[in-house]
């Protein structure tokens, strides 16, 4: 891969390999830092080892601020498991991990507000099971209501490098899906009321 | 709408299979999309239409619908006479007010719904893509670093001499009069006393009642010694009666 | 790593890099290449991918012809992890340090005798790990038991320059480090019997 065996930069770059071969979790580069030593520049190296990987059968990503290695998904098909059949989500379930992803934090009663009903209690639990939601802490408002947030997990799992690549996460900001409908209603509203005032008075002219 | 309706014939009765649906306002959103796919230009005067008509199909056919799908019947119900009767100003929020969050509703649910469904077909782990499968682990090893100060050295060491130094046993004085000092102390007054004179007498004055039936052994062991030794008379009525010393 | 992104031996050296990374124990060439594919030259993707790997963090080795990746053996010492942990000494093994320091060399009946309670095995071997003591040959009694010395770490963690600089028995006293411990509790329980009786007395004058 390459003949630069004495090259400093070389030996930091193996070594990181080496320890995120090695490692059973996807490790933050300070984790990774705790193996290879301080003061040496991690980043650089994991770039230098992005860049080897890159087009081969492993690659080697980040998610959520921690890097592991994982093989290609053009080679899904090759290695996928029939046995593994993942247990299909529910349809509740997987809205409110999306409402969870999208809008975080979020509490309980605004995931109702969104989906319309009540979340049966077993849908948050598959969620917090998985190990991709999990709760963090209290919104300070009447109540307290526990609020949600997603996990480094749930990124891992969904190939995300951070929430900013939640599909289409951008585009739905724009258009004010995810502001909550008052808010969404007020700015509307703001806006037609010129638009309907000048109507009215156009009809008014009638 | 009438080919997701499923009939399913229960013991003669009729029951609505809305099993499929996440409340009613999932099925708005279902019958919304049947309209547009763009959920910005819907007609919600045709949506509400559309689920009054669903409702009332329902009741004809003696369905039974669970309480929430007919609170928003009569919900839309009533917004639906809102949008055709001619405006009122006194009502707030008008009925265009209402469609119109009703509409962003809809919006919102179905750019989730879309989301989860972009986000279950990316690459997942485990399913798509794979993390290794044997890793050799990383391993923490644990060193104690002791915390131990001389002071600690010191101090055990004291409490190791203490423990097993030679142990002397000390009776704490208890306020006793001895027999020396009884003997000393019956002998001077026998020598002030001029007759008869009761053994309570000779007790130092004392509140400590312990200390009072210790000085009355010892001066009765005293008187015992000084009439051995011819030096005192005793002289009893009877057992128990008060006991006298007299000087030789 | 390379750009031969569409060589075919490319691609099958790269899916049997992703089958083995992937693979949770070592797969022989026909396992691989129930993966890869029949007909496929897998003999040929491994030596490939073997040259590959050379000099890498990872390394691909045939044990007893089944393949696998493992970590570059020269970067085992980096995937331990030294973490040091400040705890505190029992009781038991600052008295036996104590004991040792001050009566050195001493066997274990010898300790056990001083300190008036036997030791656990654990509590020699926790002052030999720590560094403070060692055994020094054996006493030339029936039954040849072991002795133990302190060592120069137990003189620097210390702060003294040798033994001698270890206050004596009169210092001890001195500092009230020797007073009995029987003699302070008696004071304690005199004190409280008299306060008991003071109270007692003046319930009685009421």
């Amino acid at each position: 891969m390459s003949d630069s065996a004495h090259d400093p930069a070389f030996d930091i770059a193996r070594t990181v390999e080496a320890v995120l071969f090695a490692a059973e979790a996807p490790l933050t580069i300070n984790e990774i830092a705790a193996y290879v030593g301080e003061g040496v520049d991690i980043r650089a190296a994991l770039r230098t080892l992005a860049a080897q990987y890159e087009g081969r059968g492993v690659h080697l990503v980040e998610r959520g601020g921690r890097w592991h290695f994982q093989t290609a998904p053009d080679l899904a098909f090759v290695l996928r498991r029939e046995r593994e059949e993942t247990r299909k989500l529910s349809r509740a379930a997987i809205e409110t991990l999306a409402i969870i992803a999208y809008h975080e934090p979020v509490s309980r009663a605004e995931i109702e507000a969104i989906r319309g009903v009540q979340i049966s209690s077993g849908t948050l639990d598959v969620l917090m099971a998985a190990g991709w939601v999990k709760p963090a802490g209290r919104r300070e408002v009447p109540g307290r209501p526990l609020i949600y947030v997603t996990t480094p997990e749930f990124l891992a799992h969904f190939g995300l490098a951070s929430r900013r690549d939640l599909p289409g996460i951008e585009d739905l900001r724009a258009a004010g899906l995810l502001d909550p409908v008052d808010t969404a209603f007020d700015s509307l509203h703001l806006e037609s009321a010129d638009e309907s005032a000048y109507v009215e008075g156009s009809e008014g002219e009638l | 709408m009438t080919e997701t309706l499923a009939l399913h014939d229960y013991d003669d009765t009729l029951t609505l299979n809305i099993d499929g649906w996440e409340g009613p306002l999932d099925m708005l959103l279902a019958m919304a999309r049947t309209q547009k796919v763009d959920l910005r230009a819907i007609s919600i005067l045709a949506l509400v239409e559309q689920y009054l008509a669903f409702i009332e199909r329902a009741r004809a056919l003696k369905l039974e619908l669970a309480a929430d799908y007919l609170v928003m019947a009569a919900w839309l119900a009533w917004l639906k006479s809102g949008l055709l009767l001619p405006r009122d100003p006194e009502v707030d929020p008008s009925p265009e007010e209402l469609a119109l969050k009703l509409q962003l509703r809809l919006e919102r649910l179905q750019a989730m719904r879309e989301g989860g469904a972009r986000l279950l077909a990316r690459d997942r782990l485990g399913r798509d893509v794979f993390p290794r499968g044997a890793p050799e682990g990383l391993r923490t090893v644990r060193k104690a670093r002791w915390d131990a100060t001389l002071y600690d050295l010191m101090s055990a060491y004291g409490v190791v001499k203490a423990r097993t130094a030679p142990v002397f046993h000390v009776v704490h004085a208890r306020k006793v009069l001895t027999l020396d000092e009884a003997l000393e102390r019956v002998s001077r007054l026998l020598g002030v006393a001029v007759n008869w004179t009761e053994i309570s007498r000779f007790l130092p004055e004392t509140d400590d009642p312990d200390l009072r039936r210790s000085a009355l052994a010892s001066s009765f062991l005293a008187a015992l010694e000084l009439a051995r030794l011819g030096r005192a008379d005793l002289q009893q009525a009877e057992a128990f009666a008060p006991l006298y010393l007299r000087r030789v």
